[in-house]
């Protein structure tokens, strides 16, 4: 229940490995801020400085408005849950979550309560005289999430808690965190994923890493609607939005670009008269092509097509590096290897400058 | 490698070795012999199994080993003996015997030792024992001789006390009472000697059996007639105990002594200012000085006198190393033929630290008067005893009475200790 | 974890010293060896190794001799110089006297520079005059100041004087000047104390490594030691891969097996098996040795080797299977490779075990000592006739150590990994 | 011929013949008895690989079988006879052995020694390893204190006697001792305590296994539990004690095995420094004194000193069992 | 380039846990057949029976016609790709590659001419010197599929062989592979997979498995489209098809079903005048669902709603034990909490007897 304050915190391993750097960002208590970024961009270390278990090389950390830097993982009044789970192995559910209180020196009816407490939230009663190992995956990570409640600490951190576990247990899993986020709207929670889905779901905004910096952050479908650069319009939707070049011919409200493979868009984002002529690179994400008798933004002959039943996904031939995908709801197996021209409402055709922005801003 | 001598120079006893050369062609074969022997005196006993190979054409292989008592055995036993074995007790020797591993001597050899050996009777009876079936035979035939009842002093540091020579037991212990108070240590004691550790204890033991009591008594002793733990045997443990059990008597002090290795015991009496006044030690000890010890010098020996009033005469403790055919061959037989030469003796009373039974040895040969002298001592002697734990059972001799020696000197009460060594004794039978 | 935020640095200052002082306890010995096995054995009798850097100081009796002495008065006057007429070695190099004396008991009484006499004196033992020697230190010309009593409390009696015995000055330098009641006529005793520098020798070495048989030893151990090795690795390979990866009827019977015989004490098989091979005609002959060592090496070679084999990914072994290869093929060309860490863990131990052995060596080896190795040539050979020789000892125990000592740093990096596969799963 | 080539040979005949028996078996195996003709290849490929296991197996359990459960048998047998083993006493050799005050006395170290080394070997060696485990110079550290696993008994013995020396100059400890002013003592000699001085050397010697293999076990421990205790607010030794040492449970017992397997074939220590004097005899070093002598006793030794193992044997047989399902 | 027949396949681990009983099935020559199910269903102990890795405990496996129950993996002509892999990590890509070959004792010419065009067909040739271990996980997965086109066997089996990549490298390997199919027309595939996408995606029939038997075996569209259990239904599409209680009111061309929780369903699937009456299960995928002002199918409270951007899953507040799912195009986070009506397509409706199969059969 607390509020965290990042300034210009910058992480280097040993002093030389630069991996973040002039992160800047506030957490409000009651939010879930959750970490996305390709692997390797720094959310885990991100987290691990929050946690206390890695050092912050430069800037500070404040939570609660105080600086905490130099505060041990402890004493910061957080709870981790990681990848792996991280549960003690020889211990059994119930000592598992007890241990924090124990070493904390609580009284045993303290303990006892706090436990109960969290295993009737997370219906792990039954299991508190296992071990571990006598676990499902999803009742494993529900007991590493029970041992961080019982501390009712002022963060929660969560790395990954869902990549271990199978696709169905980790849809059940994700509501249940959703649920508990309900039933504790005070708490401030942190959690990194690599799951778009997850992060879209549960996130009250998500921070998008990159380039050992912060990209982008605001609330999902913000990152989603209005991306503001080109990594971040590719990184989150999939498959990830196709960007087609083009040059500007038509500015006002509504913005007409000359594509160039020789279609034409239209684009709901205000462009001004200095603009024209300027080169674009136009985003249209492959579930908002859809297919069209008139000009289409883009044409090609579809290479392989994907039935899922639900939706087709189609591949066309590439033209350039980048491939285009499109996605049509329905089966449309008949179009394979035919010539498809698509076209998009002009509200969902995104602008980018060549130097990344987004236009209309 | 050149000989020690060259054929035909010098006092030595060449006639017999020529005739023994020209007889003897065993060229190609290698006569293995293994042995107790290590160190300098393996570099000597060398020199003579050289004359041998000189002589016959055969090549010698001696290896000497500290544990030569389980060697031999394994050896034995595997089928893999070499030609001769050389024991240092007859005890061993007689166990081996009776367990068929060794070889009867040709009577001749019998014989011979009976003539030519001084106590040559008690020699041929020391190494006659019951075979695998029962029948006695003449098995070894004693070569190295060492005299035990020897006290090694340094006579500058004698000189400087003005201690004199002690002519009898009463004078002796007078003597060491005298050291003591004068602020020095009279005896440095040295027991350790690996698993042999309190060997040397023994021979206290047995040098006190001979001087408090007749020889009969310590021959009783020898063959378990009288028990072990025989009030006579115990007393003269004690008498050993008024030495060793006694602080100030014993260099670092009595329980230093079963740690002390015995080839270290000598050293403290060249350092210094001195460690102690006296050792008793054996003859062979002198391989064991220092570097720059010099007889007559700084180093200097008496003999371990009787007590006067005993009247039992001048005993001596000897003991004797014995080359048995394990492995019979006809290089076997020709180097027990070799040992009846004189010179297979003298070459290595030349090398010093030698004492030999062989009565054809000139004594010239000997490297020093000491050696001389411990001769005399031999044959001064009015009872000669070869040394009691050589003799016993091996479990015995060269096991138990170890052991409970060391014991005794460490703690242990004389009579319980002897009664131990008894118990395991009757185990035997 | 060095990362870890708003860590307490005394802890790891402990941690630190702790170590250290772990790592010196454990080291001590063999330093200590170390150091010894280069100091003659005077040295190592006369002071600690850790004293070995510095100078220690050592008695040794000089005798001048009496050639130029002459009669000053009512005494007979020796003078020289010590250190020239000294033939040791030793006692010439040292240069310096740091204190001298008459007699063994008292090596150093007097400083350099004063002198030192000895006096006939009577005294007072309970209460009767007795005559004794009195020793005693004065400044160099002058008379002596007799004390009141003796060392044993005993009063000393002035009157009548003293009687001048013998008396010696002796300066740093080693000039001294004998002075004696009676004539000089033959070379006076004299004892001083010098200081010995530091000395290192190889000579231990040069002895032991030069001694009989020593570079046959050397090769006895490594031709018990390497076939002693390798053999019971390749037998025991092909066993742990069938327990591992092969399935037959009685697999569980032969691990449970191997696990039994892991403890039994070797000792228990000495005795029946060197019959049998007297029976079966090996004797005491290194194929005896052989496989002796193979036999007892045989079970934790079979345990630790399937344990990592075990490990191997399973997948890997049937892609083989796919791939047509038969049993044989997919061991020596698949599984071999991939144990290197395990078969060299289990080498290093085995190799240690063999090269060190004794006891084996001792039943299953002739006793001539042309097939003696390095532990039986060191134990039986020099030890027993250098007993107090700690200087050869020390020289000795490092031989015998170096060559383990060189494959277990060679090697450390697969014993860790193979042991961390092997008996920690 | 020279030793070295004598040697060399050797070598390669007994490592190539080993090496062939497989080669060439195996090869007899496909090639002559089941060969894979196109006809019937399926069938005798498989009946060939029904046969392969016991040709891999077969010289290790010959080996197994002729030189350890033969000599446990044998040995038995033989302890059930006197010392020429030409007459049945049934379990005389044990009882006249128990009756004897010297087996107890070596029964009673022993057990001592099985207690003590083993326990303080690992401790030491979880010790070492948890320390230096995150040091810069840990493995220098590690090879130091691993170094005594290369040394002999028998060397080990011999550095050991230089520590414990009676004389100031040479004995380190007594140096010590006499540095603030107290008599020398000869530490073997110091009644039951002595024990502990020479335990110390195999100690001494069996850290550095201890240490390996624990410090893989430590390594091999998550990070993330130790980093979930770390936030849970656990001190270091919190965090040995409660989460480490539990979750190498296992490694520790095996440890613990291994070395006291060790310790009851150990006599060689024992041996040279003492020769089982001062009280310090243990089984194994009692029982060289009657081999070759009195066999008969010897072997009823060994059996006793199995008897104390077979528990551990049966532990390690339970735990070998386990693990295979 | 073989066919497979699998007549009444049995298999029982140790002689009693029976896993697999009475599998019939015939694959063609040029078939990609995938396998799916849920875990532990299976899919893999088939696979590795096909392999010869595992014993056939009963019932016969013929390839071209030849029983092949009791022969060796090697002698069966096929090749195996691992979920791990499985390389060898001590052979560099070429000896791995060429490893099978030289244990067949080919000549030196055939095998680097075998290697060489392996290696050109999956872009491998750069990476021919190196070890595996030098490797991405998305290349070393290419090297074991390459590992086995040397071999150019009858029959190829995957193994989950993508599921230890990352997601992106996923889709494009997955494509690959659909290319590499493409290259070889007549090689016989058989793929196991947890994921619906590729099954979806890469087979020309899929199997699915269940309850130690086969469930359904069918082109993917026609699973999805035309489940023939419940089982299958839910399996096939994500989230799970809803399964709603009702009961026949109207039998036709188009069937009329009363709802339990009061809405009404039209299915297109035609029914005869005897099963008006009858209880039947009415399955709707939530794609399916369209918000209704009409009679609805369904009408529930919005208990969570999950905008993906692209959609928005809406969860309604359960009635029954069984969750019903919803899902919207487009961002619909303003329906939480309010009271939804949904309607679908009469196609798209699907009904099953209580009894598990599909109606309209
Ligand atoms: N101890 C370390 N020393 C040096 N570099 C490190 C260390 N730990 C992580 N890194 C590097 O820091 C970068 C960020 O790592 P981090 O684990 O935070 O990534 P991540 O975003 O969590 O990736 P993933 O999604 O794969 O978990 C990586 O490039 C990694 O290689
Ligand atoms: N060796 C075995 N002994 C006994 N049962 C086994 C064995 N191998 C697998 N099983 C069981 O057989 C069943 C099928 O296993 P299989 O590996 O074929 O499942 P799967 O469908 O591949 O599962 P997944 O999707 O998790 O890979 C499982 O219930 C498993 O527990
Ligand atoms: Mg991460
Ligand atoms: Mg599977």
């Amino acid at each position: 229940m607390a509020n965290l304050k990042l300034s210009g915190v910058r992480k280097a391993y040993g002093g030389t490995v630069e991996v973040l750097k002039d992160i800047d960002l506030e957490i409000e208590q009651g939010e879930l801020v959750v970490f996305v970024g390709p692997s390797g961009c720094g959310k885990s270390t991100l987290l691990r400085m929050i946690a206390g278990l890695e050092k912050i090389t430069d800037g500070t950390l404040e939570i609660d408005g105080q600086v905490v830097n130099d505060v041990p993982p402890a004493q910061r009044g957080i709870a981790m849950v990681f990848q792996s789970y991280a549960l003690y192995p020889h211990m059994t559910v119930r000592d598992n979550m007890s241990f924090a209180l124990k070493i904390a020196k609580k009284s045993k009816d303290e303990i006892e309560a706090a436990v109960d407490k969290a295993a009737k939230m997370l219906q792990l009663e039954p299991y508190l005289d296992r071990l571990p190992k006598a676990l499902s995956g999803g009742q494993r990570q529900r007991v590493a999430i029970g041992r961080s409640i019982v501390r009712d600490p002022k963060v929660y951190l969560f790395d990954e808690p869902l990549s271990n576990l199978d696709a169905a247990l980790r849809v059940a899993t994700r509501i249940e965190i959703a649920q508990l986020k309900e039933q504790m709207p005070d708490s401030t929670m942190i959690y990194v994923t690599h799951d778009q889905i997850e992060a879209m779901t549960l996130a009250s905004r998500i921070v998008v890493l990159a380039n050992k910096g912060i990209a982008q952050v605001g609330p999902p479908l913000e990152l989603y609607e209005k991306p503001r650069t080109e990594f971040v319009a590719q990184f989150i939707g999939s498959p990830a939005m196709n960007m087609l070049q083009g040059e500007i011919v038509e500015t006002g409200e509504r913005t007409r670009v000359k594509m160039a493979n020789g279609g034409e868009a239209v684009s709901a984002v205000p462009t001004r008269e200095e603009d024209r002529g300027k080169r674009v690179n136009v985003g249209v994400r492959p579930e908002d092509f859809a297919e069209t008798e008139g000009t289409p933004i883009y044409r090609g002959k579809v290479d392989i097509t994907e039935a899922l039943g639900e939706v087709t996904l189609l591949y066309f031939e590439a033209q350039s590096d980048e491939p285009v995908i499109g996605k049509l709801p329905g089966v449309h197996a008949d179009l394979r290897g035919r010539e498809v021209a698509m076209s998009a409402d002009p509200a969902k055709v995104h602008l980018f400058h060549e130097g990344q922005s987004l236009l209309w801003r | 490698q050149d000989l020690l001598v060259p054929v035909g120079e010098g006092p030595f006893t060449w006639d017999s070795y020529n005739t023994f050369a020209e007889n003897t062609d065993l060229s190609g074969e290698t006569v293995t012999i293994t042995g107790t022997w290590t160190g300098f005196e393996k570099e000597k006993v060398d020199e003579v199994f050289r004359y041998f190979e000189e002589a016959t054409g055969a090549t010698v292989e001696y290896s000497g080993s500290d544990s030569f008592e389980q060697d031999i055995v394994i050896s034995a036993r595997s089928g893999s003996a070499p030609n001769i074995a050389i024991f240092p007790q007859p005890g061993l020797a007689a166990d081996m015997a009776s367990q068929g591993y060794l070889t009867p001597l040709d009577p001749s050899v019998g014989d011979f030792v009976r003539e030519n050996y001084a106590a040559g009777e008690s020699l041929v009876d020391l190494a006659t024992y019951a075979g695998p079936e029962g029948e006695e035979n003449l098995y070894g035939i004693f070569y190295r001789i060492d005299l035990k009842s020897l006290v090694w002093y340094n006579p500058i540091t004698f000189d400087e006390f003005g201690f004199d020579v002690p002519e009898s037991m009463e004078e002796l212990k007078e003597l060491t009472e005298d050291m003591a108070d004068e602020g020095l240590t009279p005896w440095c004691l040295g027991l350790g000697a690996g698993a042999a550790t309190g060997w040397p204890a023994t021979d206290w033991v047995e040098e006190m059996m001979l001087r408090l009591h007749s020889p009969d008594v310590y021959d009783q002793w020898v063959s378990n007639e009288i028990s072990f733990d025989d009030p006579q045997v115990v007393e003269a443990i004690e008498e050993f105990g008024w030495f060793a059990k006694n602080d100030d008597y014993i260099n670092g002090g009595a329980e230093a002594a079963a740690t002390t290795d015995y080839r270290d015991s000598p050293s403290g009496l060249f350092t210094i200012p001195p460690e102690c006044g006296m050792l008793r030690q054996a003859s062979f000890v002198t391989a064991f000085f220092p570097d720059d010890a010099e007889m007559g010098e700084n180093i200097d020996f008496f003999y371990f006198p009787a007590f006067e009033e005993k009247d039992l005469g001048n005993p001596v403790l000897g003991a004797g190393t014995l080359f048995t055919i394990t492995d019979p061959s006809e290089g076997a037989t020709k180097m027990i033929e070799f040992l009846e030469l004189p010179l297979a003796h003298e070459i290595w009373a030349n090398q010093g630290a030698f004492l030999s039974p062989h009565s054809g040895l000139n004594p010239e040969t000997y490297q020093t008067d000491t050696q001389r002298q411990q001769s005399e001592i031999i044959q001064e002697a009015t009872t000669f005893r070869f040394d009691a734990s050589d003799l016993m059972p091996s479990e015995i001799g060269a096991g138990a009475f170890w052991t409970g020696m060391v014991d005794y000197v460490t703690g242990s009460e004389a009579a319980d200790v002897a009664a131990d060594i008894q118990a395991r004794w009757d185990q035997l039978n | 974890m060095d990362n870890i935020a708003g860590q307490k640095s005394g802890l790891s200052i402990v941690t630190n010293i702790s170590v250290v002082a772990l790592v010196l306890i454990w080291l001590i010995p063999t330093v200590g060896l170390l150091i010894s096995s280069f100091r003659t054995d005077d040295q190592i009798t006369q002071s600690g190794w850790w004293r070995s850097a510095f100078a220690v100081s050592q008695a040794y009796r000089v005798s001048p001799p009496e050639e130029g002495a002459r009669q000053e008065g009512d005494r007979w006057v020796l003078e020289g110089n010590l250190f020239d007429a000294s033939e040791d070695d030793e006692v010439t190099g040292s240069g310096q006297v740091t204190g001298f004396g008459l007699t063994s008991r008292a090596p150093g009484a007097a400083e350099p520079g004063r002198t030192y006499a000895r006096y006939q004196v009577a005294i007072m033992e309970e209460g009767e005059l007795d005559d004794t020697n009195l020793e005693i230190a004065h400044p160099a010309g002058e008379e002596p100041s007799f004390p009141a009593t003796d060392e044993d409390g005993n009063e000393i009696v002035l009157d009548p004087a003293p009687i001048f015995d013998r008396a010696v000055t002796v300066q740093e330098n080693g000039d001294f000047r004998y002075e004696d009641a009676e004539e000089i006529d033959r070379a006076p005793t004299i004892y001083i104390t010098a200081p010995q520098p530091p000395d290192f020798t190889l000579n231990n070495y040069e002895q032991i490594l030069t001694s009989d048989n020593m570079d046959q030893a050397f090769i006895n151990t490594l031709t018990v030691a390497i076939p002693a090795t390798v053999i019971p690795i390749v037998v025991a390979a092909f066993a742990a891969y069938a327990l591992a990866w092969m399935d037959f009827a009685a697999r569980g019977f032969f691990i449970a097996m191997v696990v039994g015989l892991l403890v039994v004490p070797l000792q228990i098989a000495l005795v029946p098996l060197l019959t049998l091979h007297q029976r079966v005609g090996i004797g005491q002959s290194f194929l005896g040795v052989w496989l002796a060592h193979t036999a007892f090496g045989m079970p934790l070679a079979i345990y630790l080797l399937r344990n990592y084999m075990i490990g191997l990914p399973r997948d890997i072994i049937e892609c083989a299977k796919v791939d047509g290869a038969t049993d044989f093929q997919i061991f020596t060309k698949i599984v071999l490779p991939l144990s290197f860490p395990a078969l060299a863990s289990f080498a290093i131990f085995q190799f240690l075990w063999t090269w060190n052995d004794l006891l084996v060596a001792k039943v299953f080896l002739p006793s001539q000592s042309d097939s003696w190795v390095m532990t039986v040539k060191i134990a039986d050979d020099l030890l027993g006739s250098r007993g107090g020789d700690w200087g050869i000892l020390a020289a000795a125990a490092f031989v015998s150590i170096a060559v383990p000592l060189a494959v277990f740093f060679a090697m450390q990096k697969y014993l860790v990994r193979g042991l961390l596969a092997g008996s920690v799963k | 011929m020279s030793p070295i080539l004598t040697g060399l040979v050797t070598i390669a005949i007994a490592v190539a013949g080993c090496a062939g028996y497989f080669y060439a078996s195996n090869w007899v195996l496909d090639r002559v008895i089941f060969p894979p003709r196109t006809d019937d290849r399926g069938r005798n490929i498989a009946r060939a690989n029904l046969v392969r296991p016991w040709l891999f197996i077969l010289p290790a359990m010959l080996f197994l079988s002729v030189y350890l459960i033969y000599p446990v048998v044998g040995s038995f047998w033989r302890s059930l006879f006197n010392r020429s083993g030409a007459e049945f006493v049934g379990l005389g050799n044990y009882t006249e052995m128990f009756a004897e005050e010297g087996f107890r006395v070596a029964l009673f170290n022993n057990i001592l020694w099985v207690i003590f080394v083993p326990a303080a070997a690992t401790f030491f060696g979880l010790l070492v390893a948890q320390l230096t485990d995150r040091l810069r110079w840990g493995n220098l550290a590690k090879s130091m204190i691993f170094m005594p696993m290369a040394i002999s008994f028998v060397g080990a013995s011999l550095i050991w006697k230089f520590v414990y020396a009676n004389d100031p100059d040479i004995g380190i400890i007594n140096a010590l001792r006499d540095f603030v002013g107290l008599e020398p003592v000869d530490v073997l000699q110091v009644a039951f305590w002595n024990n502990f001085f020479i335990m110390f050397i195999m100690v001494w010697m069996q850290t550095g296994f201890a240490m390996v293999i624990l410090s893989a076990a430590l390594r091999g421990i998550p990070e993330e539990t130790i980093e979930a205790a770390i936030i849970d607010g656990a001190n270091p030794f919190q965090i040995f004690f409660k989460i480490k040492v539990p979750q190498i449970t296992g490694t520790i017992l095996v440890v613990w095995t291994t070395i006291t397997i060790l310790v009851l074939k150990v006599f060689d220590i024992v041996y040279a420094m003492t020769g089982g004097n001062f009280d310090t005899e243990i089984l194994p070093s009692y029982m060289m004194d009657y081999m070759f002598r009195d066999d008969g006793r010897a072997t009823a030794v060994a059996f006793v000193i199995m008897v104390i193992v077979t528990p551990v044997m049966v532990w390690n047989i339970v735990q070998a069992r386990r693990e295979m399902r």
